[in-house]
């Protein structure tokens, strides 16, 4: 159902579909919130759009991660031998309070098991992950559920990630009454929070295969601010829905920050969106950290080979663009976590490659204030790595 | 693969041996003794009987005794049939029940495989209720129902094929035609299923984006796929196909495994019945390790190691 | 075609289905004919008595009518040779063959869904071990588990709570319905089997669905997974394969009346009736022909329901 | 067809349409039941029943491996065809002693094995004595405990030595001996075996030192004794010589020779059993002595007898060989009979429905009375059926003749023992149930009814036993009986139902009680029938061993017994070894004629009816008759190709003569004629 | 060939699809021309019709329940929608070529690369077999396949995602089509292999002049590969312009929005996202009036009630919207800034 209504600010017409709450003014900008419980509906003007974080990165670690590595064994039983997945293969990293951490790479390459493995969802085979000065690997796991209330998620897969036979307020409320946090009615609080993601309360009756892409990541995001976490990992939350629709998600996911001093993880494969939402961007490539900088710097500067072809791969939406620029055409594929390469794992699409990458594990080291790099071909005395290769230190194969 | 083949027949004996020791037990609590009948027997007599078949012993001595038996793959005398030893039962009247139910279930192949291919491909038309109809159909009506109509009409009225009784050609004709018709029809419905699954799929598109007609998509693109549903029907199926069919023999008068195994039932005879068991669960484990390897032929992306 | 078109409509899952279901002829047809024999076998005894006064067990004191006797307006299936109205004992019938449908399922269904759910769930060694139970007592003959059920439970020693549920469900006096329960029961126990395995499977395919995921995110425990995600969303097929376990149990039943061991006499179910008639069928096609349709007409029914539930509940037949 | 219900309405006319033109081809052909064409080859195919469980005559007993046995081995005496009544065999003549407890046999000198060997006396002594031996474990041999020490033997006991001399068993409770009128030569054997009863105890130490502790009297005596086991040896079974054979009975037994026929008394080959053991009956090992032989074993499917040329009648067997066929499914049965495919079945085959049918053919259908009952015994041992008014009122309620009306082909049963079967015994008990009725003072009319269908009285004897029956609508109702108490428990089978319905209609309309009904699987069913853990009443059937009303009138005798009512009355008990000490075959039927009138007074079973033979054979099927225990000598058929001789009207074939099987007969019984 | 070059000409193409919601106009009326050598791009949204209208010009629609209502498709000079089926085939796979969305999904997982190759050029070229295998080898070659002669007996499976999209490629340039179809032939990959796969096809569309259409619905990915773009929306088409003047002056409100909401590199971050609101139409149950209307931030009156018309900016610039020229003017005024 449509509602025609004007903005409260410019007055312009405005038409949106009943399930937003919020709709944001084409003209003026301004965000207006829909009065639903009122006998003849209107907008009313929302909260000035904070145009910057009130809550930028502190130094606060919220979360540290200490050389997480999550080893599957594939395969085995009996009379078999097995064969080790590193998907996620010694990972440090701390989360700063307040910031959104962006974490990117190809798919395969470990940042999906990376996120999951910090909410031991994934269950890690070594390394720590600290939070409040606990450890979350190596919790009981019923300390560990307690826990869950201030380290949430936001899935990938808006369609798969809601139980199909639940209905939205069974799914919202679903954390409420595991983790007893009502004290008054489910219900009202799950209305709440629907109308915090912009959703309508009038659908709490509804199952999910009802809504769109869009609005079903609006409940996701819903379910996983309904503990009021600290914390939430957001598993490629937009790589699913539709480009217009990206936009609102990533918009929403702002403003939920800027109001609750949330701290994301967010993961993804779209580099644009990572720059766009990130204070930092780490950038994973087979298991491991192979750089973090702060999200302008990587892309203003990136320091590794492989992230330069990274970023080099994403199209512009500009022909003018598109036409001038040279890319970095990566050749071959992502080889399999099964069997990494030795030494360097992206020694075998490098085109800077020596020997000695076959060989030695580069380690992550600041090669710039608050930019990581792990690459043996850099250094800080040496950062650009195309001019060390120009001085003469050869490149093998490619 | 072969290695996979190893491990899998190496954990068939363990798991016989356990249906086998499970069986024993359900045998053991079952009511009455081989031996009962409707005359009583005087307790000297009883005690003889029991004496002679190792009955007086201790449960776990008479356990113990069997298995070691069994180990060695020998199941004894069938207790029932006197001087007859259950392997001999077993290989003697295994033949009836495999050729009825092989060639039952290559009828029902035959039959459902090209029915529901057909119905398939020629969605929601007459031949596809039709046949599917006939399918709904042979599910619905049980065996002991269908062999007696067939021989009221084919050697009552038509008096073209005999009502009973092993022996040629002809006296196959009816057993093979009432044992296929459930299987011809669940084929039928797998096929169809499978196939109109198939047919949804993205390669099919594909090949058809290429100028394929239509029977070489079927032939060559969907067919494999569309089988598979129907391969993993067929191991339990023929392994109960080879199993007999009780109803049919018995309506057939047929010296097929299934009766004898039903009648051993009835009969406690105790290592009958733990040599059938044994061999059937051998068997239902080995035709599903078929079946596994076959999927393995059909569908290149398993491997197993 | 790859796209999906959002539908939005004010409807559960379930409303959807049935909304499928709805327009379904064939279906539909098998819903109805079902609902008419449901409703047919609760009041049709009663409307036999109350017409003709004949009951499934009333045997003629005339003896001259204690024979099998063709349809006519008084019996409108006929008699059997003991002189019964075969259509008073074909609706008697239908109550034991649909309850055995019914309640055998039901415990199958019990048994296989949470046992099912949870190897599948669980998975790794555990299900590999329950699976391998469940290889084992595949392999152990049905018939032999119903002896020994019937035999231990079947004796005077019948478990109380099972003499309660006999004497509530059919009446005081009626001790040898206990015995029908009983195999309800055995049948159930013995045909759970092929039930866990479509749940494992179905489970298998669904546990690593993000909302599975999700839910431990939020902090729920196995259990809750188990029961609230998992076995929810398994439901479609398994109530699909459920429809089509009933017919499979009717015909066991049939064949286990058949050796002495399904319903006792006087009652009769479908199956005894049709396999009684069988004998006669040269000579008194009636004692065939009507129970005969009647089952054939319920499972084809039945088939068509499942099949109906199968495309309503399929997600894929939303493509178009 | 897209709809389903023109799909069944299709299938429904198709079906009608198919009986229509079934009964126009079946009026066109009605002489026969189906196709009948004598078959060329003269080899006859019968229906045996269940597969045979062995070829060993020994262990088995059942009674489709009673007619193979009767055609590969043959024993003393043979069952005649039309009567069952003993004709000889191996024994061409025979001698009894005075009292009825020692036999001679005088063998036939021609007799030869399978194998060409000829068969002397010392062949029975070696048979018998196996069908003793406890490691043979014959499920039958309690049919041959009349012999002398052979149940001892059998049961593993031993004599109690002491000195020279052995304990004697009337010195210790048991029963004396009567004086023995031995016959034939005194050999050192005969003198041991005509000696006084020597006692016999437990071979097992524990239960020997039980039964010993016990009895004072005993333990005294057996202090310092030595327990020696029986021995085959000390069976009453002797070779006097080749051809001659003696056996002592430990009491008298009228009916011994009637028993020799059964299967358990016939020849099985020392030379086959010492050489391969268990393996013996296999088909390559196999020695046979009965008119046939072995050609072909294929269990479950058929078993081929083909003539054998050693045997010693041979030029009066007619059939060139005999297939079995194991079939047990009575439609299929019908179905191949019909069908062609065999010539003659085995009884109680035609099923209930069918009668009407078959019975037209009536060149074919074999109604005849047999040795055997039905009866639904009732647990004595538990309430409401320990009360004999119970019992009675339950019994009286039953309409035996509308249930054998109902059955079509049985005759109803009032008593223990079959009408019919026993015409001297017949006649016996009319006459002791006049005297009663002249002891009690009844009126003829009156008592022409007692212990007949009385429903009315029922009621009355119900109510007096303490559960009033009432009027209740159109019937009646007894609400204070315990039904949940009892259960008629039968084991499946179409019979047994049929009858239990039929049986339970008739409690509910005449006494109004809806008894529930228990159908078991048999083996489930046999071991509580057995060990009486039933509640109520329990279906069972007795076919005789022999042709004597006592395997009838013995069934509640002693305990345990097989009446499996867990009855046990001293006083019957005492009445039946009173009247089988009789030696007077008159009296003694009398005798017993009077105990089972005291039996039925206190009606520890219900009598339904006597089962009938209930078989078909083709027309071109001579000499089968259908005797009472359908146990058919084989050597009497023969199959008529001129369908001018076929049979007709089966209906007369015991009454008629048949030229060729009188003459046989004839023929075979003038040896004992002579002898005697 | 026809005079001005034109390979492909669709003229007011529906597809609609019977579903029991009523009827779905998939494809409700699209044109447009395709010159020899030439690249199109079709961007939209899920649902917006841009996969069905190409499957349409295979005639590859499941019939029921879909079914091509009207329209002209003329390939080549030859009107497609009135040939027969067999005809339609010999077209297919020799003359139009597809690349599908999803590589691991297309191939036949059951038989080996070299079979799915060699039954193309078999078919349509009349190779024999040792001919086919070669050719087969030669296009994975072309594609970047190395080892072609030990690879080419494998199965799919045991290829990577971008490998099985060369393979795709390969496949159906093997007939050396005239019109190849490459339907979101990198939506399922990862950046760094849709730029290989990107760079493949612009590579190939050099070397052998084949025309290419291009569906996505990413506007970065058809800003560089593509001569002309077909914005679509519920069905229809919104706009249609050459590439680079579709980016710099849209004269569509949906396109701008679309162009707006994507994050561009020089974005700052923390800024808010431009964003359309409210969620794409159920096709099944349009509005009157524009589709786009609901959503529309400069949507008046007559949005809703009336159709818009389709507005020609220029010769090769046209857009569905009652206020085309003004949305042109703006965009232009905006590029002047």
């Amino acid at each position: 159902m449509l509602i025609h209504l004007s903005c409260p600010k410019c007055a312009a017409n405005l038409d949106f579909d009943d399930g937003i709450r919020f709709i944001q003014c084409e003209f003026c900008g301004a965000t207006s919130v829909f009065d639903i419980d009122a006998d003849s509906p209107n907008l009313t003007l929302d909260a000035p759009t904070p145009t910057a974080k009130p809550h930028g990165p502190s130094d606060e670690v919220l979360i540290s991660i200490q050389d997480l590595k999550v080893h599957y064994r594939s395969g085995g039983g009996f009379l078999r031998s097995s064969t080790v997945v590193k998907a996620v293969d010694g990972v440090s990293l701390d989360i700063i309070r307040g910031e959104t951490l962006g974490l990117v790479g190809e798919s395969g390459c470990g940042k999906s098991t990376l996120g999951k493995a910090i909410l031991r969802l994934t269950e890690p085979t070594g390394g720590k992950v600290l939070y409040n000065g606990k450890d979350l690997a190596s919790l009981p796991k019923s300390a560990m559920r307690e826990q869950r209330k201030h380290l949430q998620m936001i899935f990938q897969d808006p369609y798969a990630s809601l139980n199909p036979r639940m209905t939205v307020g069974q799914i919202i409320g679903e954390p409420l009454r595991t983790f007893g946090l009502t004290n008054g009615s489910t219900a009202s609080r799950v209305e709440e929070l629907m109308e915090t993601v912009g959703l309508s309360r009038r659908f709490i009756k509804r199952y999910p295969h009802e809504f769109s892409g869009g609005q079903r990541q609006r409940i996701g995001i819903a379910r996983a601010l309904a503990v009021d976490p600290e914390f939430i990992v957001a598993d490629e939350p937009i790589s699913a829905l539709d480009v217009s629709i990206q936009a609102q998600i990533m918009n929403l996911m702002e403003r939920l920050q800027a109001e609750k001093n949330l701290t994301y993880l967010f993961i993804s494969h779209d580099l644009r969106a990572v720059r766009h939402l990130s204070d930092r961007v780490a950038v994973m490539y087979l298991g491991r950290i192979v750089e973090l900088a702060g999200g302008k710097e990587i892309y203003r500067e990136p320091l590794m080979p492989y992230t330069q072809a990274l970023i080099s791969a994403v199209p512009v939406p500009d022909p003018e663009i598109e036409a001038k620029r040279e890319r970095i055409i990566l050749t071959g594929d992502v080889p399999s976590p099964i069997n990494p390469p030795s030494g360097c794992h992206f020694h075998t699409r490098c085109q800077f490659a020596i020997d000695a990458c076959k060989t030695q594990v580069p380690q992550l080291v600041e090669i710039k204030p608050d930019h990581f790099a792990a690459c043996i071909r850099i250094s800080p005395e040496h950062p650009n790595i195309e001019a060390n290769a120009s001085d003469g230190l050869g490149a093998i194969g490619n | 693969m072969l290695s996979f083949i190893i491990r899998r027949l190496l954990i068939i004996i363990p798991m016989a041996l356990l249906v086998v020791t499970l069986t024993w037990a359900l045998v053991r609590i079952a009511p009455g003794n081989f031996y009962s009948a409707e005359k009583k027997l005087p307790s000297a007599v009883e005690a003889n009987i029991r004496k002679k078949y190792g009955l007086d012993k201790p449960w776990y001595t008479q356990y113990g005794m069997m298995m070691s038996n069994i180990v060695r793959g020998d199941f004894g005398d069938s207790l029932k049939y006197q001087g007859q030893s259950v392997n001999e039962i077993i290989r003697r009247h295994l033949p009836y029940s495999a050729v009825i139910g092989l060639l039952g279930y290559l009828l029902a192949l035959a039959i459902g495989l090209t029915a529901g291919t057909v119905a398939a491909l020629k969605q929601n038309s007459g031949f596809d209720y039709g046949s599917m109809s006939l399918a709904m159909l042979g599910l619905s009506v049980p065996n002991f129902v269908l062999g007696p109509i067939l021989v009221l009409v084919f050697s009552f009225w038509l008096y073209l094929l005999p009502p009973g009784r092993w022996g040629g050609v002809s006296g196959i004709i009816l057993p093979v035609i009432t044992l296929s018709a459930i299987y011809a029809a669940y084929i039928a419905r797998l096929t169809r299923a499978g196939m109109l699954e198939v047919m949804r799929s993205d390669y099919i598109r594909t090949a058809r984006a290429k100028g394929l007609d239509e029977k070489t998509v079927l032939l060559r693109h969907a067919i494999r796929g569309g089988l598979i549903p129907v391969l993993s029907f067929t191991g339990p199926a023929l392994a109960a196909l080879l199993a007999g069919t009780v109803v049919v023999e018995k309506v057939f008068a047929i010296p097929g495994l299934g009766n004898i195994f039903i009648q051993a039932v009835l009969n406690r005879d105790e290592p009958l019945i733990l040599g059938v068991v044994a061999f059937l669960s051998i068997l239902i484990m080995i035709f599903n390790l078929i079946v596994d390897i076959a999927y393995g032929f059909l569908d290149p992306r398993i491997r197993y190691e | 075609m790859g796209e999906n078109i959002e539908i939005v409509k004010g409807a559960s899952l379930w409303r959807d289905a049935w909304r499928r279901l709805r327009r379904n002829k064939l279906a539909m047809f098998g819903l109805g004919v079902i609902a008419f024999m449901i409703v047919a076998v609760i009041i049709g005894p009663a409307i036999i008595k109350w017409t003709t006064g004949y009951t499934y067990d009333f045997i003629p004191t005339d003896r001259d009518l204690v024979k099998a006797m063709p349809p006519s307006w008084r019996h409108l299936m006929g008699t059997d040779d003991a002189g019964r109205d075969i259509f008073a004992r074909v609706l008697q019938g239908g109550r034991i063959s649909l309850m055995v449908g019914v309640i055998s399922t039901t415990v199958s269904l019990m048994i296989g869904v949470s046992y099912g759910a949870t190897a599948g769930y669980l998975g790794g060694r555990i299900d590999n071990l329950m699976m391998r139970i469940v290889d084992i007592l595949y392999s152990i003959p049905y018939i032999l588990i119903v002896i020994v059920l019937l035999s231990v439970f079947g004796g005077p020693s019948t478990p109380e709570w099972i003499q309660w549920l006999s004497t509530t469900l059919g009446g005081a006096g009626n001790q040898g319905l206990s015995q029908i329960f009983l195999l309800f029961f055995a049948l159930g126990l013995v045909s759970w089997l092929t039930m866990a395995r479509v749940v494992r499977g179905q489970i298998l395919s669904l546990k690593n669905q993000e909302f599975v995921l999700a839910a431990k995110a939020t902090g729920v425990s196995t259990f809750g997974i188990i029961f609230r995600h998992l076995v929810p969303n398994a439901l479609g097929p398994v109530i699909v394969y459920a429809t089509l376990t009933v017919p499979s149990v009717m015909l066991t039943e049939a064949f286990l009346s058949y050796l002495g061991l399904g319903v006792q006499p006087p009652y009769a179910s479908w199956g005894s009736l049709a396999s009684d008639g069988v004998k006669n069928i040269a000579i008194f096609p009636w004692q065939l022909l009507f129970p005969g349709l009647t089952m054939a007409l319920t499972l084809f029914s039945l088939n068509f329901l499942g099949d109906g539930l199968r495309d309503a509940l399929d997600p894929q037949t939303r493509k178009f | 067809m897209k709809d389903p219900r023109r799909l069944s309405q299709f299938l429904v006319l198709m079906f009608c349409i198919g009986l229509l033109v079934n009964g126009c081809t079946s009026s066109a052909n009605s002489r026969y039941f189906g196709k009948t064409v004598a078959p060329k080859d003269n080899i006859l195919r019968y229906v045996s029943g269940s597969e045979p469980e062995t070829l060993d005559p020994h262990i088995s007993s059942g009674q489709p491996e009673a007619r193979i046995y009767m055609a590969i081995y043959e024993g003393l005496v043979e069952y005649g065809p039309k009567d069952m009544q003993p004709i000889p065999a191996i024994a061409k003549s025979w001698e009894i002693s005075s009292n009825v407890d020692e036999f001679v046999f005088h063998l036939r000198d021609n007799a030869k094995w399978s194998d060409g060997t000829a068969i002397t006396a010392n062949d029975f002594v070696y048979s018998f004595r196996r069908g003793f031996a406890a490691d043979t474990a014959s499920s039958s041999t309690e049919l041959g405990f009349f012999i002398k020490y052979a149940e001892a033997f059998n049961g593993g006991q031993v004599f109690v030595k002491k000195g020279d001399s052995f304990l004697l068993a009337k010195d210790y409770g048991g029963e004396e001996q009567k004086p023995s009128t031995g016959i034939g030569p005194d050999t050192d054997f005969h003198k041991f075996v005509q000696s006084p009863i020597r006692l016999t105890l437990d071979g097992d130490e524990k239960k020997r030192a039980k039964q010993i502790d016990a009895d004072p009297k005993l333990k005294a005596a057996v202090a310092g004794a030595e327990f020696v086991p029986v021995k085959a040896e000390d069976i009453g079974v002797e070779a006097i010589d080749n051809y001659t054979l003696r056996v002592t009975l430990r009491q008298p037994a009228p009916f011994f020779i009637g028993l020799l026929a059964h299967q358990f008394f016939r020849l099985v080959p020392k030379q086959a059993i010492d050489k391969w053991g268990k393996e013996w009956t296999r088909k390559e090992h196999i020695v046979t002595c009965g008119a046939f032989r072995i050609k072909e074993i294929r269990p479950y499917d058929a078993l081929i007898l083909e003539k054998d040329p050693n045997y010693w009648d041979a030029a009066n067997v007619h059939l060139d060989g005999i297939a079995f066929y194991p079939v047990e499914d009575n439609a299929t049965i019908l179905n191949l009979y019909k069908g062609g495919s065999v010539d003659a079945f085995l009884n109680h085959t035609v099923l209930t429905s069918w009668i009407e049918q078959v019975r037209a053919f009536k060149d074919e259908y074999m109604n005849f009375p047999e040795n055997s009952t039905a009866y639904y015994s009732m647990n004595v041992t538990r309430p409401p059926f320990n009360d004999p008014k119970v019992r009675k009122a339950f019994a009286m309620a039953v309409d035996n003749d509308a249930l054998s009306n109902f059955r079509k082909i049985t005759k109803p049963l009032y008593d223990l023992t079959p009408t019919g079967i026993f015409p001297e015994y017949d006649k016996a008990r009319a006459k002791v149930s006049e005297e009663i009725r002249k002891e009690r003072n009844i009126a003829p009319d009156v008592w022409a009814k007692y212990g007949k269908f009385d429903a009315e009285r029922a009621r009355k004897t119900l109510t007096e036993a303490g559960f009033p029956v009432q009027k209740s609508g159109d019937g009646w109702a007894c609400p204070t009986f315990p039904t949940d108490k009892v259960s008629l428990m039968f084991n499946t089978n179409e019979n047994n139902r049929s009858i239990a319905e039929f049986v339970q209609a008739q409690w509910r309309q005449n006494l109004g009680i809806t008894v529930p009904l228990k159908s078991q699987e048999f083996k489930t069913f046999l071991k509580d029938r057995h060990e009486v853990q039933y509640d109520g009443l329990a279906q069972s059937l007795w076919s005789g061993d022999y042709m004597d009303p006592y395997t009838f009138v013995g069934l509640h005798y002693g305990y345990p017994n097989n009446g499996d009512a867990g009855f046990n009355d001293p006083k019957y008990n005492k009445m039946l070894d009173d009247a089988n000490a009789e030696l007077d075959p008159a009296k003694r039927y009398e005798m017993l004629a009077r105990a089972e009138f005291y039996l039925m007074e206190q009606q520890p079973s219900i009598p339904l009816t006597i089962n009938a033979t209930n078989w078909m054979k083709k027309p071109y099927v001579k000499g089968m008759y259908p005797n009472p225990g359908t146990l058919l000598p084989w050597k009497f058929v023969y199959i008529e190709q001129d369908p001018a001789k076929w049979d007709k009207d089966v209906e007369n074939v015991m009454a008629e003569s048949d030229p060729q099987v009188e003459k046989q007969l004839q023929e075979l019984t003038a040896t004992q004629k002579t002898a005697k | 060939m026809t005079s001005n070059g034109t390979i492909l000409s669709v003229d007011g193409l529906k597809t609609y699809f019977h579903t029991e919601d009523g009827v779905v106009k998939a494809v409700d009326g699209i044109s447009f021309e395709l010159k020899k050598g030439e690249t199109l791009g079709i961007v939209g949204e899920s649902g917006s019709g841009k996969s069905v209208s190409n499957l349409s010009i295979m005639r590859l629609i499941q019939e029921p329940p879909g079914e091509i209502v009207d329209g002209k498709i003329i390939f080549d000079g030859i009107d497609v929608r009135a040939l027969s089926i067999d005809d339609v085939r010999r077209i297919r796979g020799r003359r139009i070529a597809m690349i599908f969305q999803d590589p691991m999904t297309s191939l036949n997982p059951f038989l080996k690369i070299s079979k799915q190759l060699t039954e193309v050029t078999v078919l349509h070229l009349g190779h024999t077999k040792q001919q086919a295998r070669e050719h087969a080898i030669k296009m994975l070659k072309l594609v970047g396949i190395s080892d072609a002669e030990q690879r080419i007996d494998s199965y799919p499976h045991e290829f990577s995602g971008g490998m099985r999209q060369r393979v795709m490629i390969a496949m159906a340039l093997s007939c050396d089509p005239e019109l190849l179809i490459a339907d979101e032939p990198t939506t399922a990959l990862d950046v760094t292999i849709q730029a290989q796969i990107l760079e493949l096809i612009k590579d190939l569309k050099a070397r052998m002049g084949t025309s290419v259409i291009l569906i996505t619905h990413d506007l970065g990915v058809v800003a560089g590969m593509t001569d002309k773009i077909i914005v679509m929306y519920a069905g229809k088409v919104f706009e249609q312009a050459p590439t680079r003047e579709l980016f710099a002056t849209p004269a569509n409100p949906y396109t701008k929005g679309l162009l707006k909401s994507v994050p561009d590199p020089a974005h700052e971050q923390g800024k808010e996202l431009y964003q359309i609101p409210g969620l794409p139409p159920d096709v099944a149950h349009l509005p009157p009036g524009c589709p786009f209307a609901p959503r529309c931030s400069r949507a008046e009156d007559i949005c809703h009630s009336e159709f818009p018309p389709f507005v020609e900016i220029n010769a090769d610039h046209h857009s569905l919207c009652h206020f085309a020229n003004d949305v042109y003017a703006e965009s232009k005024s905006e590029v002047a800034k």
